[in-house]
């Protein structure tokens, strides 16, 4: 979801990465933190994590958002300047997954935020992330197509 | 007229300072305007002499009450008893920036100091403190010289208790006076003591008269620690902060001056009216010099720790006051210890003489600086109705002027490049290192302390977010504090982007006129 | 060099240091920290609510995820609460593969905690090695259950898969890696002379502290406790196991001061430990069936028919999870309460504190290696969306009203 | 602290422990890679991986055993009519999926599988690759989960 | 003629090379770091990359920030980093070169040590103007660093200072001029050697510190507070920053080139590479600076920052402030003496 026509183009070759936990079971933020570890090195794709939204590309979202966190997600959401992309990493981040009927869930994500791309998986390997990641390129490539078509 | 240039620039302020109460009939602009035109003449009149004396390297005499004041008696006069004055580098260079400050401080006071019915003692006051600056600085008499000393301090104590509807000011003022009588008490038995041996109190006659007995030193300590006393160097450094703290802001930048004027003394009566170029070694150059570096190197640490734990902003600047000091009386004990040394000047004119041109740069730039850091401390005392720091917060949101001037002083102060604190500390630190190493590493490890305390201002009482339930005073800043800050301003630029100009003109004279084995 | 005596400082709940969003709040001078609060609730997922809701076998997926670094534990507490209370007996090959997924994961959680602690102080070549290190074990657990994470293995009365004799040789090859590449990783995390100046001396939990606060798992046994459910209530193969014995920083030559460099030393010290267990569960390896009941369907009518309570109590990476279950002749349990050890260990925070510096914080924190995951309790929020905290009167007058419900 | 800096270096020296899936740098084109570029492959996962769930739509008798165990409550029934009876079928949202197996496993038809497909990113979390089942599913409303 | 234009066109080829290089190195220093770690690691134009996005991206000014000072703090480090650059490398090669142009002796080592500080105050004040509570500890404790780590600098500078003028009575002795034309290691006897050791020891401390990475980047510590100093930057003002440090850490690794390794081609070799009647030593000389300044960066920054924990600030300080300033005093100590025992 691209909101604003500003050019992605720069971002493909440079993502910066927050990590945002809106409540997750740990699996897949250990899964992200593995995606960076020498096996998947996803630094290569100059990603990297960093520790303050301002200075993130995407936000890699996981666990479904609890009622506590909601506010959090949203400044959080804020904070990061455009252009943005949000990836949602995990099944119960997408839809809930297994913490279908809990009372303290606010979740799914995309009912607060705009999704660009869902990792589904429980938690997802690895190289599922890295695949995600491969989808948003291409989002940004599309973008990137109809930018240039439309000047 | 030129020739009288001397006299009429002591006093014309004087004379102004006289007749102000009945300017003041006229009302406050035409006292106002007249005020400004006198400060506005002075700066002329003594800019008028810089290039005869600093580029032509003449010495002026000027003797009252002679036929032709300006005849020039053969050195060291035939007729001891007289009022003279005498105008080398050294006296001008102070003079200029006396009068500067001065000139300053009048305008920030402008709609600073209230206008009731004792503005016009505050103006009076003033004009006199500028003819006690300046007339000591001229005088080449010992007796003036106190005399002066004198006028200079009354009129500051005056000044420091001139906010007498405050707890603190009018304690702050009397404890200045008591050290201050304290001091020129003791000048005076030292004055005497001279004035005893030689029967003149003529600086020249009594230089070459000088047959270095014993009295003569106790004479010497006589005035030279009632005059570092009153400069602020440590160990006597106790008074400096209660007085800065409490005066107002214009004041205090002139207190800066004026205790620079108390330091002038010291460098004055230990090269002209103790220095001796002839006789071998007059009094041991090596033993004072360390004396001198070591109090500037307690001066300079104790004032800097001491300032690093301040909460009060005037408190703070006042304790760096003191380090400051420490630098010039650093770099001018280094070029005493060394002065006619045992190497017949040789170590003198390899560095001696450079470091004491940085002591003397620094004493101008500390003048400017130093005002100038409180003049905005005044902006800041002005909006928040208090000095402490932690009640200040977020200035930079409107007052950016103010900020810009802050920054140009504390970075000035703390040596960064390219302000004029950085000129002068570079000649100290490149040429003490020659003399002891250590000297140099510390006077650059206190040099970012310096750094470290005004960033610690910086951040409180600048940055952050703007607080207006804090302000007691939100308008805007008068046009004549504004021009004050601005002025100050624009002169540490000038001396720091064009240090060799200023060292060349000013400095290197004014040594020539304290040096004589040049 | 703030002006102010002293000033609060947030840390959480969305901190890089921690992947877990939990904030704390603390009282700071200058470097320094004064006082701190903990405010926990941002992950409550109302899993034991949900779990009143499922069936037996739905529930090990959701306790599974409860936490996903431990994501054994739970379920394996849970089903010995429920084996416990339904009265089924495991069988004995069953109980070894128990053991050696549980030890394998140990040893995943471990080699996990060493790399974020060392990524909290800075030293990430430590971390990217030791999960570089990491990375056969999940390797290793996906090969035998299927998942790198979440292994969705065990299952009540048993394991759903056995780990058949073709995989023996992956197993080993991983227990022969781990013993390579043990004493060269011991030394690179112990001895670094950085590591030991941000660790020693620093987040103390004095023995006495340790037992007043009831710490368990490494944070107690850091503090010359040797508290270790492997031991004191074995289950599984355990009991199997004769020189089995909680390690405790004297095995490394360290008189046991509790800080958070012993703490280091027992986890990195377990590890060793994992594998011998692992190593002594394969070469004794029964033979047998893996589980009671392969049919889903009919354990779930099997544990129908029960009338009962249990109590499962296992010794998971961080420390003791315990489970108690009451069984009342439905689809699923009638109450479950979960235990688990951050819920005791959070707790010591608050002594280790005590005299730490800002920088401190991250590595003290980490130091009992917390997943806050299944300590968060309860989140209050009324329908208006205002939040209030409940003080302990409303949580006894809630209680109260609780057990009465269940009781009648 | 030597032990460290030697493995330290010895690690510079030596081959990497990067698997360059799915190419080693950023590619210029990823739609062209995408679509059947030179793709590296990923680490291989063993016989035993619970990945992408298959449904022989064929074989299901509609016995909604599967969505009754189905902890994440990934599946759904939907009414068909099959050789002029009525019966029911089942769509598997994959984002809500836990990859637990239990479905496979108490399934009487034995109708379900798991592959070895685990990388299934997409842009709607319903969209076609993130759904298994129904060929019709797009007619078949997603039941929105925050609707409730 | 030359003069001016060299004179003019000076400052913008340093300004535009500085960038570059700074940032090729920050790029090589991931590459290398990630070598360490086991891994391929990002290509070494990524700081480019990076550069480009941070460009382009929203620069967001926190609600509570001094819009000005904020602003305009990552422009003063930027151009101030480069300024250093210009005092510390223009001399350098104005020398080796031999052009006589009168910035030859811009390189006056006090002057380097005090622009020195002016990135990193402007980074201070801009990260105390950004209100975040994160930047205000990071901003306390770069100031802690920034002064704890002057005394030993301040030790090193003058040990140089004493030891040229006992080589070169005529030079200026803070002249970078004067150090590259007199490499302490040649006049020295076994115990200077030993000293100038220990000089070259603690700048293994100095220059990390200085440059703010592993062991001493407390102020921007990711974990303990959130990229601190940096916490509220984002879009082209973090660009600047970035790029400040690039060229800051350049700056102080050619500092310390010149400083202990400033032998020329010429010095090493004894050898001038001459062809088609032109001299082509200079050049060998680029190269050969290049390569000292890629050894120094890698032995200096990248392997200290990956085989290290992050200091307490408190150990920070502890350490520079004492065994530092200790060891960087032995060395003068030990200099002084070898320079006293060959004058007997
Ligand atoms: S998707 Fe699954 S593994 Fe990931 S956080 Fe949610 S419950 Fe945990
Ligand atoms: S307090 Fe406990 S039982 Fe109650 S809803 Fe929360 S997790 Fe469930
Ligand atoms: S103890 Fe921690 S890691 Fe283990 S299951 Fe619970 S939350 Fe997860
Ligand atoms: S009420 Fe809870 S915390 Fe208190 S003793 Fe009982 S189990 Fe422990
Ligand atoms: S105690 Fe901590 S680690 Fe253990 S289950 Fe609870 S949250 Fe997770
Ligand atoms: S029912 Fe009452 S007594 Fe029993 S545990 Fe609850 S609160 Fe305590
Ligand atoms: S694998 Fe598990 S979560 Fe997925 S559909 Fe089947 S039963 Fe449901
Ligand atoms: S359990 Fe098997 S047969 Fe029954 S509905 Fe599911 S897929 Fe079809």
């Amino acid at each position: 979801m691209i909101r604003k026509k500003i050019s992605l183009k720069n971002l493909k070759r440079s993502l910066w990465a927050f990590h945002l936990n809106t409540g997750s079971c740990n699996a897949c933020d250990i899964e992200i933190l593995a995606t960076l570890m020498p096996r998947y090195d996803a630094e290569r794709f100059g990603i990297k994590l960093v520790g303050t939204p301002r200075h993130a590309d995407v936000l890699l979202v996981t666990g479904t958002v609890t009622e506590k966190i909601k506010d959090k997600v949203l400044r959080v959401y804020e904070q990061v300047p455009e252009p943005k992309l949000v990836i949602v990493i995990g099944g119960c981040g997408s839809t809930k997954g297994v913490f279908q009927e809990s009372y303290a869930m606010a979740g799914p994500i995309d009912n607060f935020i705009p999704v660009d791309v869902f990792i589904p998986g429980c938690p997802p390997r690895p190289e599922a992330i890295v695949y995600g990641i491969a989808k948003a390129w291409e989002k940004i490539e599309e973008s990137e197509k109809r930018n240039g078509a439309a000047s | 007229m030129t020739e009288h240039l001397p006299v009429l620039i002591i006093a014309v302020p004087l004379l102004a300072a006289f007749v102000l109460p009945i300017v003041r009939i006229l009302g406050v602009i035409p006292r106002d305007i007249f005020v400004f035109s006198v400060f506005i003449a002075v700066n002329v009149m003594l800019m008028s002499l810089i290039p005869d004396i600093c580029i032509y390297n003449k010495t002026l005499h000027y003797v009252l009450g002679a036929a032709s004041p300006s005849t020039l008696t053969p050195e060291g006069l035939a007729f001891p008893i007289r009022i003279v004055l005498k105008i080398d580098g050294f006296s001008l260079l102070m003079a200029v920036f006396s009068a500067i400050v001065g000139l300053v401080g009048f305008l920030y006071s402008h709609k600073f100091v209230p206008e009731d019915g004792r503005k016009n003692y505050y103006v009076i006051l003033l004009l006199l403190m500028l003819v006690g600056m300046i007339g000591l600085e001229f005088t080449n008499d010992l007796f003036n010289f106190f005399v002066f000393l004198e006028i200079l301090s009354i009129s500051c104590a005056a000044l420091v208790a001139f906010r007498t509807n405050q707890k603190h000011p009018p304690y702050a003022g009397y404890k200045y006076l008591l050290v201050s009588s304290l001091a020129t008490s003791f000048f005076l038995l030292g004055v005497g003591l001279c004035y005893a041996q030689y029967g003149s109190f003529n600086m020249d006659y009594i230089n070459r008269m000088l047959n270095h007995s014993l009295l003569d030193r106790v004479a010497l300590v006589f005035m030279i620690i009632p005059l570092a006393m009153k400069a602020g160097a440590v160990p006597m450094h106790m008074w400096v902060a209660d007085t800065y703290s409490e005066a107002p802001a214009p004041v205090t930048a002139m207190l800066v001056t004026a205790s620079q004027a108390s330091l002038y003394g010291v460098f004055r009566l230990s090269f002209t009216l103790f220095g001796n170029s002839t006789a071998n070694i007059s009094i041991n150059y090596h033993t004072l010099g360390w004396i001198i570096i070591i109090l500037g190197v307690l001066s300079m640490f104790i004032g800097v720790t001491m300032a690093l734990v301040q909460h009060d902003v005037k408190r703070l600047m006042a304790f760096h006051s003191v380090s400051q000091t420490g630098y010039m009386l650093l770099g001018v004990g280094v070029g005493i210890a060394v002065y006619a040394g045992h190497d017949g000047g040789a170590a003198f004119h390899q560095y001696g003489k450079l470091a004491m041109t940085g002591g003397i740069f620094h004493i101008i730039n500390n003048s400017m600086y130093k005002g100038l850091l409180f003049l905005t401390a005044g902006v800041m005392v002005r909006r928040f109705g208090t000095a402490n720091l932690d009640r200040m917060i977020g200035m930079a949101h409107r007052d950016v002027f103010t900020t810009i001037a802050f920054i140009v002083g504390a970075l000035a102060i703390a040596g960064i490049p390219p302000f004029s604190g950085f000129a002068s500390k570079l000649i100290i630190f490149e040429s003490v290192y020659h003399f002891n190493p250590f000297l140099s590493v510390i006077a650059m490890f206190v040099s970012v302390l310096t750094l470290a305390s005004f960033l610690k201002v910086f951040y409180g009482a600048f940055l952050g977010p703007e607080r207006k339930d804090l302000l007691v005073d939100n308008n805007p800043l008068p046009h004549g504090m504004t021009a004050g800050m601005g002025i100050m301003c624009l002169f540490i630029l000038i001396m720091g982007i064009a240090p060799e100009a200023v060292i060349k003109y000013l400095i290197d004279p004014a040594i020539a006129g304290l040096v004589k084995i040049l | 060099m703030s002006t102010r005596q002293t000033y609060p400082l947030h840390i959480g709940p969305t901190h890089p240091a921690f992947k877990e969003p939990v904030q704390f709040n603390f009282e700071i001078e200058g470097e320094r920290v004064i006082t701190c609060d903990i405010e926990f609730g941002y992950t409550h997922r109302a899993v034991e609510h949900i779990a009143r809701e499922r069936n037996f076998i739905q529930i090990l997926y959701l306790l599974e995820r409860i936490c996903g670094i431990c994501s054994v534990s739970h379920p394996m507490a849970y089903c010995l609460a429920v084996e416990q209370a339904a009265e089924i007996e495991v069988p004995p090959r069953a109980k070894y593969i128990r053991t050696i997924i549980g030890e394998l994961e140990r040893l995943h959680s471990h080699l996990l905690w060493t790399g974020v602690a060392a990524h909290e102080i800075g030293f990430d070549t430590l971390f990217l090695y030791t999960w570089n290190i990491r990375e056969k074990v999940l390797d290793c657990l996906e090969t035998i259950t299927g998942n790198r994470i979440n292994y969705g293995i065990l299952t009540i009365g048993g394991v759903r898969r056995d780990i058949t004799p073709d995989l023996y040789p992956v197993l080993q090859e991983t227990l022969d890696y781990y013993y390579d590449v043990f004493e060269r990783a011991r030394e690179i995390i112990l001895d670094n002379m950085s590591i030991q100046l941000r660790c020693k001396n620093v987040g103390i939990l004095s023995h006495e502290n340790a037992l007043a606060y009831c710490a368990v798992g490494p944070t107690a046994r850091a503090s010359g406790v040797p508290r270790d459910v492997r031991v004191d209530y074995p289950v599984n193969a355990y009991p199997d196991i004769e020189w089995l014995k909680p390690v405790s920083p004297l095995d490394a030559g360290r008189e046991p001061r509790g800080d958070v460099y012993d703490r280091m030393i027992v986890r990195v010290h377990e590890i060793h430990q994992s594998i011998d267990i692992i190593n002594f569960c394969m070469e004794n390896m029964p033979e047998g069936a893996v589980d009671v009941e392969p049919k889903a369907t009919k354990m779930i009518s099997t544990l129908k028919k029960v009338q009962g309570e249990g109590i499962g109590r296992y010794e998971a990476p961080r420390g003791e999870v315990s489970h108690y279950d009451i069984l009342d002749n439905r689809e699923g349990p009638l109450l479950m309460k979960v235990k688990a050890p951050t819920y005791s260990n959070g707790i010591t925070w608050m002594k280790m504190f005590d005299n730490v510096e800002i920088a401190d914080i991250p590595i003290v924190i980490a130091s009992i290696d917390p997943c806050v995951a299944c300590a968060d309790r309860m989140s209050f929020v009324d329908s208006g969306g205002r939040r209030s905290i409940m003080t302990s009167a409303d949580l006894h007058r809630l209680s109260v009203e609780k057990q009465r419900r269940i009781g009648k | 602290m030597i032990a460290g800096v030697y493995k330290f270096f010895e690690q510079f020296f030596s081959p990497k422990a990067t698997n360059i899936f799915p190419v080693k740098r950023v590619p210029s084109s990823i739609k062209e890679l995408l679509a059947g570029g030179d793709i590296y492959p990923p680490i291989a996962v063993h016989d035993g991986f619970r990945g992408k769930l298959h449904y022989d739509y064929i074989t299901c008798i509609g016995c909604a055993m599967c969505e009754k165990i189905c902890p994440a409550k990934a599946i759904e029934m939907y009414p068909v009519v099959e050789n002029e009876k009525k019966s029911k079928r089942i769509v598997i949202y994959l984002s809500r999926c836990t990859y637990c197996s239990e479905c496979v496993n108490i399934c009487p038809k034995n109708c379900l599988s798991m592959g070895k497909e685990f990388m299934l990113a997409g842009f709607d979390k319903y969209g076609p690759a993130m759904v298994v089942g129904s060929v019709e599913r797009r007619e078949h409303e997603v039941k929105e989960d925050s609707g409730a | 003629m030359i003069t001016l234009i060299l004179t003019l066109l000076m400052p913008a080829f340093v300004l535009v090379a500085g960038i570059v290089l700074g940032l090729l190195m920050k790029g090589v220093d991931r590459k290398f770091a990630a070598y360490f770690q086991s891994r391929i690691g990002p290509p070494v134009l990524q700081p480019f990359y990076d550069m480009g996005k941070l460009m382009m991206k929203q620069s967001i000014i926190p609600e509570n920030a001094v819009t000005w000072i904020f602003k305009g703090a990552p422009v003063t480090a930027l151009s101030s980093s480069v300024l250093l650059l210009i005092y510390i490398v223009v001399p350098y090669f104005l020398y080796l070169s031999g052009v006589n142009h009168f910035f030859l002796q811009a390189g006056d080592l006090i002057v380097i040590l005090y622009v020195l500080a002016i990135p990193t105050v402007a980074l201070v004040s801009g990260g105390f103007s950004s209100g975040s509570p994160y930047a205000a500890i990071g901003a306390q404790r770069e100031v802690v660093l920034l002064m704890c780590v002057e005394l030993p600098l301040a030790v090193t500078t003058i040990t140089f200072a004493t030891k040229m003028s006992a080589v070169c009575e005529s030079c200026p002795s803070f002249s970078l001029t004067t150090i590259a034309s007199h490499p302490v290691w040649n006049t020295m006897g076994p115990m200077g050697i030993l000293g100038g050791m220990m000089l070259l020891l603690s700048f293994v401390f100095i220059v990390p510190a200085e440059s703010a990475k592993i062991p001493f980047d407390q102020g921007e510590a990711e974990t303990e507070i959130a990229e601190g100093l940096l916490a509220e930057y984002s879009g082209k003002y973090l660009a600047f920053i970035q790029m400040a440090d690039g060229v800051k850490s350049l700056a102080l690794v050619s500092l310390t080139v010149i400083l202990f390794f400033p032998h020329g081609f010429t010095d090493l070799t004894g050898l001038r590479i001459t062809g088609g009647g032109y001299d082509f030593t200079l050049a060998a000389d680029v190269v050969l600076f290049f390569v000292k300044i890629f050894a120094v960066y890698f032995l200096l920054i990248t392997t200290v920052r990956v085989i290290m924990a992050r200091f307490k600030i408190s150990q920070a300080a502890k350490i520079l402030l004492l065994t530092i300033t200790v060891v960087s005093l032995s060395g003068y100590m030990l200099i002084y003496l070898d320079t006293f025992i060959s004058a007997l």
